[in-house]
């Protein structure tokens, strides 16, 4: 009889690097549903050309850089997905792929691939696209089913000085980028997500809670800010992007104000109308600080007797 | 009202909008160079503030009081190289007589300092782009803490990628100019700030 | 001093190639991301420090026996900035588009850590000819470096090199990659590569020795 | 952490059963500190509780027969240890005949001065698992003091039922073993811990504590690694163990309720340790919790339950969090053998380690605070001394964080490996 030795524990839990990407690619399903409904069948290109690019980038780098091959992690799925939902819908196939290849090659796999990028891959993929092409990627198209037999054309978002009504920001009746018009879809995909206990509730709950705040102390409609642009995705899906927030609940909390704060003076004072990009892209930045300086209280130090052992 | 609205503006511009680093690109080398570790970087960041404050005190006396009436202005470069490299002189000398503890925690920084070109930079800056003495200062000190946040946030990434596995070529700096690069990208967020 | 011996020829090598000031030395980073948003500047750039380090160089090695060791840093700066006022005025005198092009870089030469840690390293320890071969070998290194990043940086943010359209009217510049972000991104991106080239050139000839 | 409390269904209910196997094999190191020596030969006939291996050193624990018959060997065996370990084995005659015994009789009237050494002749060590020399536990240091007795009914761990069913089926003898021990040590306030999702267990031992003075049951809350000596202590008195220090510098004093209800049977009855429960569980036919003498094997325990019900793919020793791999199942239980599982070849598969992702799941199930994923980066490039930094020594080497880990990484196999090069060091450091 040969039994294996190791060492404790001798159970795990369920969960997997890979079971966490797929339950974040389960919850985006309503979105991308949302998005092909709103935007139509180039939205639908746009993320099997996001995702392909990703994968195939992902596979085709490691290859070359002779590392492990770690496609079948899904997270390059993830960031392509989620980098395509941040598309307007009329983008051109080849600004996804750029997009999804600088994601995945120069913000992820550069830096020792999966876990090791200190900046979300999809986001900071879309604050290079809206810097290089800022006018394509700004031409948001209205939503085609709400203004039945017209034409998509592009069209101010809210952000942008479009009025609308709570309801329309609510249900995604208004121009933006493929998967952060329809917030019910992505509350749904908020509710999956804490069910499955991929993320906390943390951050999400945080980050709209400053940005409401912070707007409403400027002068913004508070309502408005959080139902309008990318925030409610953003603090959905981005910001909870586990390689680049902090690891604590403290520290989460700490990240997510300040995302929701960068939010607010960013639309109130900066050029850009809409901030959640950056906002998020700057925390990135902050978060090995917090993870340095905001760390649980090791048991047994502290309250006056540090380090005496 | 609207003055003091304005100076604040200036000030949140010239750490974040036109920080030093990623928008006017001044400073690279230490920014890069002196990264590895929160805590020299922070010590890093201070002593330029500090010099950088000073420096541009000094050379818009040294421009405006001197070289613009002898009609002089030809000589900026070389005066204010001059006036650095003795302010940080007597800095050093100063911070050891003064406070040793300062000194300790400074004092490696600053002969760096003399060859870091934001301080030039600054001051150069100050003149062209006609600031008076209130936001001449104002660019050198606001200027340097925008530095300061910028290497210090640098020095953090770094810190936590002394864990990841980059690949060997990158390793140094080229994985420095391709942070600072990404960084770049997500302080592009504060354009128009002001 | 051992570097007597050397031939011209490999002084000039050494600061095209094997100590590249910007490959491989990783000095100037500065003027490197500020001057490379296209060919033109950062051929300008290149020709104005090296016009700095051949003269600087010279005189350095001239003075070198003159010059007390304690005042040799000040005294170094000094002859490098006449070397900048002088360039800064001509330039702005003869090519002033491409004077307000680099802006303030120029005046920024004076702190170039490239020309400094020639001035200390080589001129001060070597004859005149020599120090200016070393000169125009480190200025041509640099130059070339910077010049080459240029037009891929150009290339990329405008679809031209030097001026020139090369692309086809359907593409859409890269506009990231003319600002700073871009900047660091490409030099990053060439270190890496030119790394590890250099690399992989060392494994085959440690290869052939084995 | 959620999820911890797996396995433990199939034995939960059933009733302790007796079981003596024909032979034992009994080791002389079952405990914390020095082997014992043993004193017997081959051959001798030996009387059940008849002391057959004398305390060695300070942390010596005396070893008695756990049957009565012949000594068929005295020699090392095989053992999880790296090297062979000394065991007496014993054919069993079943007539079960005892020594002459020594019984102090009452808990509440002996004289409290004669508990600790009962204890030290019962050869008592702690029966959760470390096996710390009991007798050495309840003699305070010079200056020390204790105020509070915790007892240990918490069994945070996966799988183990046995101290479940101990406190629902002989609730009294644990409390008397508790006043015992607060006798000797002259401590007014005794604790009986039990995590809420044993009610059976906080009922039985709430109708025991009746009329017992200084006695009291804390319900807690459902949570591994809440059994954790460190964790229990914050629980209950609200105090820390300071970093390095023992409970006692707190003041309080913990012990499992099977050590309790051991020093029942050796203050009343004058009985050393022979025998304890074990749950027997995981890929067997009929788990079930099983009163075993010391020293019985794995193999007569699992028959005992219907053998296998898979092919086995791993035996564990202890739960599934905290147990010990056997090396086959020839080998014999101890006196901190709480539970034997088995688990099959799928569940035993070694798995990949992946590269951390960051998800702050080891940060946040770390009961002692510490940053998991940053000390195993350091393990990992063998910088020990960076790890002791970031208070690597403080780890408990509970579990959690693999056990939460999503990318698999062997977090407390490197812990372990790590805490035991700084040992080395420090050992080197001391000679030198």
């Amino acid at each position: 009889m040969r039994l294996r030795l190791s060492t404790l524990p001798h159970i795990r839990s369920g969960e997997t690097t890979t079971t966490l990407m797929l339950n974040v690619l389960i919850a985006l399903v309503p979105c991308v549903i949302a998005g092909i409904y709103n935007f139509g069948w180039n939205a639908a290109m746009l993320m099997a050309v996001c995702m392909g690019t990703a994968i195939l980038s992902e596979y085709l780098f490691q290859l070359i850089a002779r590392r492990p091959v770690r496609v079948g992690d899904l997270s390059a799925l993830v960031t392509g997905l989620i980098l395509a939902l941040n598309l307007p819908s009329s983008a051109p196939w080849w600004m996804a792929v750029v997009g999804s290849a600088f994601a995945i090659v120069i913000v992820k796999e550069l830096f020792g691939g999966i876990g090791s990028n200190f900046m979300n891959p999809a986001l900071t993929a879309r604050a290079v696209l809206l810097a290089s092409w800022p006018v394509m990627m700004t031409a948001y198209v209205s939503p085609t089913y709400w203004q039945q037999g017209v034409d998509a054309v592009s069209s101010a978002t809210p952000l942008g000085g479009l009025s609308a009504s709570y309801l329309d920001l609510f249900l995604g009746r208004i121009p933006g980028s493929i998967g952060e018009v329809s917030k019910v879809m992505i509350l749904v995909g908020l509710v999956y997500l804490i069910i499955s206990r991929t993320i906390t509730w943390h951050i999400p709950v945080c980050m709209v809670g400053s940005a409401f705040l912070f707007s409403w102390i400027f002068g913004a409609d508070p309502v408005a800010a959080i139902l309008s642009g990318g925030l409610l995705f953003g603090a959905v899906f981005m910001a909870t992007d586990y390689t680049t927030c902090p690891m604590t609940f403290k520290g989460q909390v700490m990240y997510a104000a300040g995302c929701g704060l960068i939010v607010a003076v960013i639309r109130a004072f900066g050029s850009y109308p809409e901030g959640v990009t950056y906002a998020i892209l700057l925390m990135n930045i902050v978060t090995p600080l917090i993870d340095k300086y905001v760390r649980h209280r090791v048991y047994g130090h502290g309250k006056g007797e540090k380090h005496n052992g | 009202m609207n003055e003091i609205l304005r100076i604040l503006l200036f000030m949140v511009s010239c750490v974040l909008s036109h920080n030093f680093i990623f928008s006017r690109f001044l400073g690279c080398c230490p920014f890069l160079g002196v990264s590895n570790k929160v805590g020299t970087a922070a010590g890093m960041g201070l002593a330029v503030t500090f010099v950088m404050g000073l420096a541009s005190l000094f050379t818009y006396v040294v421009y405006h009081f001197i070289l613009v009436p002898l009609q002089l202005t030809y000589l900026d470069t070389i005066s204010f190289i001059l006036v650095i490299a003795a302010l940080v002189q007597f800095v050093e000398t100063f911070l050891k007589k003064s406070s040793p503890s300062l000194y300790n925690a400074l004092g490696i920084y600053l002969p760096l300092i003399t060859t870091n070109c934001a301080v030039l930079g600054v001051a150069v800056l100050n003149v062209s782009e006609g600031y008076n003495l209130l936001y001449s200062v104002l660019n050198g000190v606001f200027g340097a803490l925008g530095f300061l946040l910028a290497i210090v946030l640098m020095a953090g990434v770094r810190e936590r990628l002394e864990l990841a596995d980059i690949p060997k070529c990158l390793r140094g700096f080229p994985i420095g100019l391709i942070i600072a690069g990404l960084m770049s990208v997500a302080f592009m967020g504060f354009l128009g700030l002001a | 001093m051992a570097d007597n011996n050397r031939s011209i020829g490999s002084v000039f090598l050494d600061g095209v190639i094997t100590e590249n000031p910007t490959f491989r030395l990783v000095l100037g980073i500065c003027p490197t991301i500020a001057t490379t948003t296209s060919a033109i500047n950062g051929l300008g750039m290149g020709a104005a420090a090296t016009f700095v380090l051949i003269g600087s160089n010279a005189v350095i090695s001239l003075l070198r026996n003159f010059i007390p060791d304690k005042v040799r840093i000040p005294a170094f700066v000094v002859v490098i900035c006449t070397f900048v006022t002088m360039v800064q005025l001509l330039m702005q005198a003869f090519v002033p588009s491409l004077y307000d092009a680099l802006g303030m870089f120029i005046p920024l030469i004076v702190v170039n850590c490239i020309i400094l840690a020639r001035a200390e390293a080589f001129a001060s320890k070597n004859g005149v000819l020599p120090s200016i071969v070393d000169g125009l070998g480190m200025g041509v290194g640099f130059t070339g470096a910077i010049t080459l990043m240029g037009c891929v940086r150009e290339l990329i943010s405008s679809g031209s090199i030097f001026g020139l359209n090369v692309l086809s009217a359907g593409y859409q510049p890269m506009l990231l990659i003319g600002m700073a972000a871009g900047g660091f991104m490409v030099f990053g991106l060439s270190l890496g590569a030119f790394n590890l080239i250099v690399n992989r050139v060392e494994k085959k000839k440690g290869g052939v020795k084995a | 952490m959620r999820g911890a409390h797996e396995g433990k269904i199939p034995t939960r209910n059933q009733p302790i059963r007796d079981f003596v196997s024909d032979r034992v094999a009994i080791l002389m190191g079952m405990h914390l500190g020095a082997p014992s020596k043993p004193c017997v030969a081959k051959g001798d006939r030996v009387l059940m509780g008849q002391l057959i291996g004398e305390p060695v050193g300070p942390l010596g624990v005396a070893v008695h027969a756990s049957v009565s018959g012949n000594v068929t060997a005295v020699e090392p065996i095989p053992y999880m240890t790296a090297e062979p370990m000394m065991c007496v084995s014993i054919r069993n005659d079943f007539k079960d005949e005892w020594v002459e015994l020594n019984p102090l009789g009452n808990v509440e009237t002996c004289d409290p001065a004669l508990i600790v050494p009962a204890i030290k002749e019962a050869g008592i060590c702690g029966m959760g698992g470390a096996a710390f020399p009991t007798h050495v536990k309840l003699t305070c240091r010079e200056g020390a003091t204790c105020d509070t007795i915790i007892l240990n009914g918490v069994e945070c761990d996966t799988h183990l039922t046995a101290d479940h069913r101990l406190m629902l089926e002989e609730p009294a003898r644990i409390v008397d073993g508790l006043r015992a021990a607060m006798r000797a040590l002259d401590v007014k306030r005794g604790v009986i811990a039990i995590e809420d999702n044993k009610p059976e267990a906080i009922e039985a031992m709430s109708k025991a504590i009746e009329g017992r003075i200084g006695v009291e049951v804390a319900v807690l809350k459902t949570k591994y690694p809440q059994g954790c000596e460190k964790q229990l202590i914050k629980s209950i008195t609200g105090r820390e163990v300071p970093s390095g220090k023992l409970p006692v510098d707190v003041h309080t004093i913990m012990l499992n309720v099977a050590t309790a209800h051991a020093i029942a049977d050796a203050v009343i009855d004058g009985k050393p340790l022979v025998e304890r429960i074990t749950t027997v569980t995981g890929c067997v036919l009929e788990p079930g919790n099983l009163r075993m003498r010391v020293g019985t094997y794995l193999c007569d325990a699992i028959g005992e339950c219907g053998g296998y019900s898979e092919y086995p793919g791993k035996i564990v020793c202890g739960g599934g969090m905290t147990g010990t791999c056997a090396p086959n199942h020839d080998v014999p239980t101890t006196k901190a053998t709480n539970g034997i599982v088995v688990f099959n070849k799928p569940d035993s598969r070694s798995v990949e380690e992946g590269p951390c992702i960051r998800c702050g799941r080891c940060v946040e199930a770390c009961p002692m605070g510490l940053n998991p994923y940053l000390i195993k980066h350091h393990c990992d490039m063998a910088k020990w001394d960076e790890a002791k930094k970031l208070n690597l020594l403080d780890c408990t080497l509970c579990g959690c964080c693999s056990y939460a880990c999503p990318a698999r990484r062997w977090l407390t196999a490197s812990f372990k490996v790590a805490k035991a090069n700084l040992a080395i060091a420090a050992e080197r450091g001391k000679a030198q």
